[in-house]
């Protein structure tokens, strides 16, 4: 039974903000590091140490995963001050996932930061990204607005100041202040939302949210729709789906290409992590007996509004993505389109029939994330040979870098959803879940997006196999971007081939009445 | 009394965005976008105090807020120094050299 | 007798053994990378040929591999029913309906290695493509799960994309960018019909030995099954309708979406446009597969999917489909007669001979369907030969443009003898598989309706008048200088045009070597649309 | 009597096929040799079917023996092979022929760097032909049916770098198969309406003896279509054009294919179906009625023409219809009588023909003249030939058209005008092109000689047959047998006498006005062409047929698949340019959206939240 009593925050409590507590102990360390040492001192083990420090942040969330053990029986869910802080298979599910995507960004991006000159100070750049992982964290773990909003503004002006590392590129810095501009912005619209979702229940607590809400509709009704769509729509400006992505490919293009990896993988999940929480408890609601679809009052509007995003995303993003001749801002756009496939499991609801779980979700996050880190793993060592994002730097990859345009290729074959590769796997099984809840038009238009997808794809793959290069050199991949990139075909490859194991890790680790519906007593 | 101070909160919350959207001075920009952030402030008070359950959570939300948006425009006003410095103007709508 | 060795298995990955031989020998030592790539061929071909003599169609289970592949057990509380699962198998079995097609794969497969032999660049890449485009056919027509089977579909189109992109003529990049998109679209409606029906034919209660209670399933038995009974799930608790049961309006959705999907990869009017690029544009070797092959992937498909799981719809449509496969027959052959380049000429004469298959589906009876596929492989045999040819001969002249070749026959009196003999085949001359193939999907489709037949008949004359009109243009007429040099076909071009027509000719005397191993594969689509009949 | 050698008769094609095989395997390396094997094989038919027809001659049983060749669930499909009385006649006299024109071809050939390429498709075609011969279905007969047009197709094609001949064998295989299409079709109703879905003869004959089993429009139908098949094979009207072309090919091809054999297939076939057409009257007058126009039509047009080869070919248009007009009358001896005297004159007129030409490389009977003087041999038996042709007593052409006549005249009068009409139409064309060619004064020089034995061997012999092949049914009380032994019914004898009388007239009334214009000049030779040029030149364009045919077929064919083409391309394609497009466009309305402005994004999601709430939640309240 949920109490509104107040719970205080004791000292061993605190130990499980550990995995946060390193982040932002090794970043402020860091950052004070980074200021004492005489320029002449080479940043690049900073790095490493930035890089450790996530490893060692991951290491205590496996920790925490296997001590949950969210297999068992019998996992208690911690709750910190009152669900503002959960520790949930779910929420540690996500960390494990945003960390490991950090972590591989890190890796990959280690070489390619410390080779461009438009950044002048490297050693911050990578301690930046603590503070903005930390957000992330707290992202996954809060069930409380509050947090969630220091969490989205943590992991969001910590990324502002990514982008604005990069000093020296006129276009850094413009990309910055339109994302601080859009982002403030999207800001705005989600406290907005807040508040009102805050003023009509009473408490910013999520699962005291679902409880009220019922009541509140009846009594607020307008309120409660004006609170969700501001909410919605702040969110979906976090994710970038259309129309609300407009500032993506822009932004993406001016920061350097790991931190464009950071946002378009970690900004996005994490964002998409929080949207969870949020519609679970406002629009997906836990019902004793499912039959038919388990939504709140207003639910089936918001979900609409999530399924008509969705769609938008898709369409908009592929077919904006047909034309652009700039990986980057293809990238960026296929990130939208992406979006749009992630959006579909939590606007489908739950059903009678439905097999929907999160899995699907997880699944394609997970997918999306190594093919995407991928991509920009290759794209960031393009770049830099070739000095600008365009197309055509890809063409005769093939005889420049054989294995890394063959790595490429399951990337992208990923990216397209073709088989045997996690994409695949990750769109099917959310096409099944869609169809499970007799979306069909949400299916389609998924799969139809998927198609027209292919020919900016697979123009990657023609510039890199059918094209002949300008030069002749071979282009050297940097060791850890080379480690990144293997790693991350491999697991799109492994997703492919044994797409049960990871999927039943996934599906067994979140127990939505357990993990995500955070008021239902259990 | 709760639907006046929510109507001044929106109104308020309107007027910054239109000044977020239209303003050409980016310091304006991102001084509107403090207004609509006040916008939201002033929902959270009103809210702490009439709405449905009074508590200090509202207020308690208000005042991270309040922070919050102080660091974000101190980043903001940061990015903005070192636009400035690359091209010499602040006009929101110059600064569109990335497109379609 | 259920065979413990998995030779389907065997036959189906034994190219990419012999792929992973091939990476192994530098690219430059272009004649060891054939050589390796011939003999990998032959190994498909001597298993499927081994599996077709001993087929018998009396015990057609004798051969199949059915293990779990992914079975993925799912969070049991968002369904109240109990728990649930998806079960993908990897799942491979032949029968009459598949064997000939995968000899057919098999055998086209070799003789467009030798072919190969036309190719002047970047040979490992070629062959390693080429491999992984032969494991994805042979998987094709083996997988019995819908997952699987998409799978190997999807490798096909990855493949065949390169392999136009990369070796095809001029405007390959953009044929390959067609096809690919095309057919990607093609393969995504039938993805969409694929997770239809498993979510909802696919879906059995109780089975619960995976450990779940709903089990969401690919299997094709499975779903067939389902739905021929009707109702896959009857007894859900509280007497709620059951959310499994297919509405007639989305049965007749999901097999016109089987029907669309595979309607481009045979392809049908008119869906046919970006076959033509395809034919122009890829290596010859490649359009042997292609046409050869890949093309009849989608007949299979119609068969096994369209008619194969609805059976009481195809008889609905048969007429449509009649009629579709009769305007193909005409419209492909009117257009062959007007084309100026050789290669266009077949390409229609495909659509018009995949015109046939349709008319031979559209009968719904016994003589029909195994008229379809008696067509699919002779066609397959014919086009192969036919691209044969057209390679050789691209590889002389140069050009394949009509107004451009003549005479030939008296430089190269073989090849061109060949290459009439192969027209004949084409315009459905007795005694060669051709005719076979077209007289059955007649005989067949006029029980049912005789006036399509009677029109679509006319399309036998068409035929000879578009095949004459080009193969004489190629090869009777007066000599022309320039051409008085060339030279005849080598023996490793002479070969596999023997072989390919040995099998015409086989086939054209003895079709019972085809028609006995396809006995009794269509009895359960025949049943039961005798049973619907009879109630 | 037992059947000791018809049940070896499946071996009679094989001879020939195994000659073919050698031939095409290892033609290259044999040339002469070539010719020695195609001959043996040949002869080995020959030798076989005489040793058939001589068993049955004696009287032996008809000998049947099938196997199922294609089975489908319970319906199979049989081949097999039938020997009865009319098979085995015909098998000799294919054989026979085959075997003579295989010699002549050893002196005419000669010189033909790919004559073993000619004698490997001559021997695929007495394969084939024979097969047709012995088939005891009507599927097994079409399959057979076709390999024998593309055995025709690659004889007329063999000159393949002349355009003419490329054209003529495309014209004579797309010809012949739109008649091939309709037998498919008899073939198709066949299966579906017969018991048992049998095709053979034999069932044919049963099934369509008792009325009633089949109605009488599909047995209309069926015959119909059967007889298309027989009109496309044999040049009947209107689809006779292909015949004159196919002089194209080697005249011993004439010969062979177009004048003895493969062009009588489509009597034979309707004989071997006769009992589907008599349970038809419609289609035995269709029958009847075709036959005759054609063989008036075609002998019209034979007066006007030059090309002796082409002449011989309109005669034997006109003579084909004559056999069908027999079959049309009812009385399948009498066709049938007419095609085995037929097959020999004809074959010997082609053939000396061939020697003609040989000598005097001309086909032009207005280049020609006083050959009869350098080539006795020739001219002699060309004389026999032609003289059989008119139907002049005693020679075969007279008995056997004698009885067509006399049929005609107890059957349908309005037949036997025309009969008679065309007979002397013959009688006048024939003794215009012996008269021009071997009498009169040498054009050409004298240099012609007379051929070598290899040719005129077989002219003698043939013009022996021609001479008493007529014998076997005279209509004489008590010689007759041949028709019952062949049908089991007598030709038609009433009236006889008149008939031989009028047909003996009017045949040497056409031969004498053929003297007295081209030997005597007692009338002009344009006597015609002067008072009316018109019908000369309509004469000579063969009443422009083939213009016509181009006009409607050819052109508008062409002009259907430049209209589907432009179809295809615009249309089809331009749907799925328009669907590629769509796509397009969208995705250029999104980019439009990156204006790299952030106020305007910002607008963007305002307006989109503004939509959103406008178009989904605003449901709720309105």
């Amino acid at each position: 039974m949920v109490t509104t009593a107040t719970q205080a925050l004791t000292g061993p409590d605190v130990a499980y903000l550990v995995p946060e507590i390193i982040l932002v102990g090794a970043a402020i360390l860091l950052t004070i590091l980074d200021l004492l040492l005489p320029n002449t001192v080479r940043r690049g083990f900073l790095s490493w140490l930035t890089l450790a420090a996530m490893a060692g942040s991951a290491a205590v969330v496996v920790g925490q995963l296997l001590s949950f053990d969210p297999f068992g029986e019998n996992a208690e869910v911690i709750s910190l001050l009152r669900d503002s802080y959960r520790i949930d298979g779910f929420a540690l599910t996500m960390k494990l996932i945003i960390l490991a995507a950090s972590m591989l960004i890190l890796l990959m991006g280690i070489r390619t930061i410390e080779r461009d000159d438009a950044i002048p100070d490297k050693g911050e750049t990578f301690t930046m990204m603590l503070p903005a992982v930390a957000g992330a964290l707290i992202l996954c773990s809060t069930a409380d607005l509050i947090t969630m909003f220091v969490g989205l503004e943590l992991l969001g002006i910590s990324t502002y100041v990514l982008i604005g590392f990069r000093k020296k590129s006129k276009l850094a810095a413009e990309a910055a202040f339109k994302y601080v501009v859009i982002g403030a912005v999207s800001s705005a619209f989600i406290l907005f939302g807040m508040s009102y979702l805050y003023g009509v229940t009473g408490l910013t607590n999520l699962g005291w949210i679902a409880r009220m809400l019922e009541q509140a509709v009846t009594d607020f009704k307008a309120l409660v729709y004006v609170g969700l769509f501001f909410l919605v729509a702040g969110f979906a400006v976090k994710i970038a789906v259309a129309p609300f992505h407009a500032w993506a490919p822009d932004v993406y293009q001016g920061a350097a290409t790991p931190v464009t990896a950071f946002l378009a993988v970690v900004s996005k999940a994490a964002a998409f992590i929080a949207l969870v929480r949020v519609i679970f408890n406002t629009a997906i609601i836990q019902t004793p007996f499912i039959l038919g679809p388990a939504v709140s009052p207003v639910g089936e509007d918001v979900l609409l509004a999530l399924k008509v995003l969705a769609a938008a995303a898709m369409i908009v993003g592929t077919t904006a993505a047909l034309r652009q001749k700039n990986v980057k801002r293809l990238l960026a756009l296929s990130g939208v389109a992406n979006a749009g496939y992630l959006l579909v499991p939590l606007a489908i609801g739950l059903g009678t029939t439905s097999t929907n779980n999160l899995g699907d979700f997880s699944f394609y996050l997970v997918a999306y994330l190594f093919m995407t880190i991928g991509a920009f793993a290759v794209m960031a060592v393009v770049s830099q040979t070739a000095g600008h994002d365009e197309l055509k730097g890809y063409a005769g990859l093939y005889y420049r870098a054989p294995w890394t345009a063959a790595g490429m290729i399951v990337l992208l074959i990923s990216l397209a959803g073709l088989p045997v590769t996690g994409g695949f796997f990750g769109k099917l099984f959310i096409l099944l879940s869609a169809a499970q809840m007799k979306d069909y038009w949400l299916a389609a238009i998924m799969i139809v997006t998927s198609v027209i997808s292919y020919y900016f794809y697979f123009s990657i793959i023609r510039q890199m196999f059918m094209r002949t290069a300008e030069t002749e050199a071979k282009l050297s991949v940097p060791v850890p971007t080379g480690i990144a990139l293997w790693i991350c075909v491999a697991a799109t490859l492994a997703l492919g081939f044994m797409p049960n194991a990871f999927m039943e890790m996934l599906e067994q680790a979140v127990t939505l009445s357990r993990d995500v519906w955070v008021a239902m007593p259990r | 009394m709760l639907s006046s101070y929510l109507t001044m909160a929106a109104i308020l919350f309107c007027i910054g965005l239109y000044g977020a959207l239209s303003k050409r001075n980016a310091v304006i920009v991102l001084m509107s976008v403090e207004l609509m952030l006040n916008a939201v402030n002033l929902n959270l008070v009103a809210f702490s105090k009439y709405g449905v359950l009074p508590s200090l959570t509202g207020q308690i939300f208000s005042l991270f807020t309040i922070s919050v948006a102080a660091a974000e425009v101190a980043v903001g006003v940061a990015i903005l120094i070192a636009l400035f410095r690359a091209r010499g103007v602040v006009n929101v709508d110059e600064f569109n050299e990335m497109r379609r | 007798m259920e065979s413990s060795f998995p030779w389907l298995t065997l036959l189906t990955f034994s190219p990419i053994i012999g792929l992973l031989v091939l990476l192994f020998i530098p690219g430059t030592n272009s004649r060891a990378l054939r050589t390796a790539a011939i003999v990998t061929t032959l190994v498909p071909l001597g298993l499927s040929l081994w599996l077709f003599a001993s087929y018998d169609a009396a015990n057609p289970n004798a051969f199949r591999e059915q293990v779990d592949w992914i079975t993925i057990a799912l969070n049991h509380e968002a369904v109240n029913i109990g728990s649930s699962a998806y079960v993908f198998q990897y799942h491979l079995a032949v029968d009459g309906l598949s064997l000939p097609l995968v000899a057919l794969a098999a055998l086209v497969a070799v003789m467009a290695a030798l072919a190969s032999v036309h190719i002047k660049k970047r040979w490992k890449a070629f062959y390693v493509w080429f491999l992984l485009l032969e494991t994805g056919m042979l998987g094709v027509f083996l997988a019995r799960d819908l997952i699987l089977f998409f799978l190997f579909f999807e490798l096909t189109l990855i493949a065949l994309f390169f392999l136009i992109g990369i070796w095809g003529s001029l405007n390959r990049e953009k044929a390959a960018n067609t096809f690919l998109i095309y057919n990607g679209l093609g393969s995504a409606l039938m993805l969409i019909a694929f997770v239809l029906l498993i979510s909802t034919a696919g879906a059995s209660l109780n089975a619960t030995e995976q450990g779940g209670d709903l089990v969401y399933s690919g299997d094709y038995a499975t779903i067939a099954a389902n739905l021929t009974s009707g109702e896959s799930l009857t007894n859900l608790p509280g007497g709620y309708d059951n959310p499994f049961a297919l509405s007639d309006g989305m049965r007749w959705t999901i097999f016109i979406l089987l029907l669309a999907a595979f309607g481009i990869k045979l392809p049908v009017l008119p869906l046919h446009t970006w076959m033509l690029r395809v034919h122009a544009e890829a290596p010859p070797s490649v359009v042997m597969i292609h046409s050869g092959v890949l093309l009849k992937m989608g007949g299979y498909g119609l068969i096994r999917f369209g008619i194969g799981l609805f059976p009481e719809l195809a008889e609905d449509a048969s007429f449509v489909l009649a009629l579709l496969g009769a305007v193909s027959v005409l419209y492909g052959a009117v257009l062959a007669f007007v084309q100026r380049e050789f290669r266009l000429v077949l390409a229609y004469s495909s659509v018009s001979h995949m015109g046939i298959v349709l008319l031979g589906i559209a009968s719904l009876n016994e003589i029909g369907l195994q008229g379809a596929v008696f067509q699919l492989v002779s066609h397959g045999l014919i086009s192969a030969l036919l691209f044969l040819i057209v390679g050789s001969l691209y590889e002389r002249t140069g050009t394949t443009e009509l107004e451009e070749l003549g005479g030939l026959a008296r430089p190269m009196p073989f090849m061109s003898g060949v290459l009439l003999a192969a027209g004949m085949a084409s315009l459905g001359l007795p005694g060669l598989s051709g005719f076979i193939g077209e007289f059955l999907a007649f005989l067949g489709l006029f029980e049912t309706m005789k006036w399509v037949t009677a029109i679509a008949a006319i399309g036998v004359i068409l035929a000879a008048v578009y095949i004459l009109r080009s193969v004489l243009k190629i090869t009777f007429g007066p000599q022309q200088e320039r051409y008085a040099v060339l030279k005849d076909a080598r023996l490793i071009e002479a070969v596999p045009m023997i072989a390919l027509f040995a099998f015409i000719v086989l086939l054209g005397v003895y079709p019972s070597v085809l028609t006995d191993t396809m006995q009794g594969s269509f009895d359960n689509i025949i049943a039961h649309l005798n049973t619907r009949m009879g109630g | 009597m037992a059947t000791v050698y018809s049940q070896y008769a499946w071996l009679v094609p094989v001879f020939p096929l195994a000659a073919f095989l050698i031939l095409t395997a290892f033609g290259r390396g044999l040339k002469q040799t070539g010719a020695i094997v195609a001959v043996l094989g040949s002869f080995g038919a020959l030798a076989l079917s005489a040793l058939v027809l001589i068993e049955h001659l004696g009287g032996a049983d008809e000998y049947n023996d099938s196997f199922h060749w294609i089975k489908i669930g319970g319906y199979a499909l049989t081949a097999g092979f039938d020997v009865t009385n009319l098979t085995a006649l015909m098998l000799v006299v294919v054989s026979l022929v085959a075997f003579l024109v295989n010699i002549y071809s050893m002196g005419y050939m000669k010189d033909d760097e790919r004559m073993t390429v000619f004698f490997g498709y001559v021997a695929l075609f007495t394969f084939s032909m024979l097969g047709l011969v012995l088939a005891d279905n009507l599927l097994t007969l079409y399959i057979f049916w076709e390999l024998v047009g593309v055995c025709s197709f690659l004889l007329i094609g063999f000159w393949y770098q002349k355009p003419e001949a490329k054209a003529a064998a495309k014209k004579a295989f797309i010809v012949t198969r739109i008649g091939d299409v309709g037998l498919l079709i008899a073939l198709l109703l066949l299966f579906w309406y017969m018991p048992d879905h049998d095709l053979s003869f034999a069932a044919i004959e049963n099934v369509f003896g008792q009325t009633g089993l089949i109605t009488e429009g599909i047995t209309t139908l069926i015959a119909i279509l059967i007889f298309v098949g027989a009109v496309g094979k044999s040049g009947q009207f209107p689809l006779h054009v292909w015949l004159p072309d196919a002089m194209e090919g080697p005249t011993p091809i004439s010969a062979l294919i177009h004048a003895a054999t493969m062009v009588a297939a489509g009597v034979f076939l309707v004989a071997r179906t006769f009992p589907i057409f008599e349970a038809s009257q419609a289609a035995l007058d269709t029958v009847a009625w075709v036959g005759a126009f054609t063989a008036i039509f075609a002998a019209s047009i034979a007066i006007a023409q030059n090309d002796i080869k082409r002449i011989l070919a309109y005669s034997t248009v006109s003579q084909l219809g004559y056999m069908m007009m027999a079959i049309g009358l009812g009385s399948v001896t009498a066709g049938m009588f007419h095609l085995f005297t037929h097959a020999f004159f004809k074959a010997l007129l082609f053939l000396g023909a061939g020697s003609v030409i040989h000598a005097v490389h001309t086909q032009d009977i207005h280049e020609m003249g006083g050959l009869g003087k350098t080539m006795k041999t020739t001219a002699w038996t060309f004389a026999i030939g032609a003289l059989a042709l008119a139907g002049i007593p005693p020679l075969s052409g007279f008995w056997s058209k004698d009885a067509i006549l006399a049929e005609a005249l107890h059957a349908n009068p309005a037949l036997f005008v025309v009969g008679i009409a065309a007979a002397f139409l013959t009688a006048l064309y024939m003794s215009r092109l012996f008269f021009l060619v071997f009498a009169g004064n040498p054009k050409a020089g004298g240099e012609a000689h007379e051929s070598p034995a290899t040719m005129t061997v077989p002219l003698i012999v043939l013009a022996v047959l021609a001479v008493i092949a007529g014998f076997v049914e005279m209509p004489f009380s008590g010689t007759g047998w041949f028709g019952e032994w062949l049908t089991g019914h007598a030709a038609e004898h009433e009236g006889a006498a008149l008939v031989m009388l009028v047909s003996t007239a009017i045949g040497l009334l056409g031969i004498y006005l053929g003297w007295l214009i081209y030997v005597k000049g007692a009338i002009s030779r344009d006597v015609v062409t002067s008072r009316a040029p018109w019908l000369t030149r309509m004469l000579e364009r063969k009443y422009y047929i083939d213009e016509i045919y181009h006009a409607v077929f050819t052109v508008s064919l062409r002009a259907i698949g430049r209209a589907c083409d432009a179809f295809d391309r615009h249309v089809v394609g331009g749907a799925v340019r328009l669907a590629g497009g769509a796509a397009f466009w969208t995705g250029r309305a999104a980019t439009r959206m990156q204006s790299g402005q952030p106020q305007s994004y910002g607008l963007y999601v305002v307006i989109g939240l503004v939509i959103l709430v406008a178009a989904i939640a605003g449901r709720r309240f309105w």
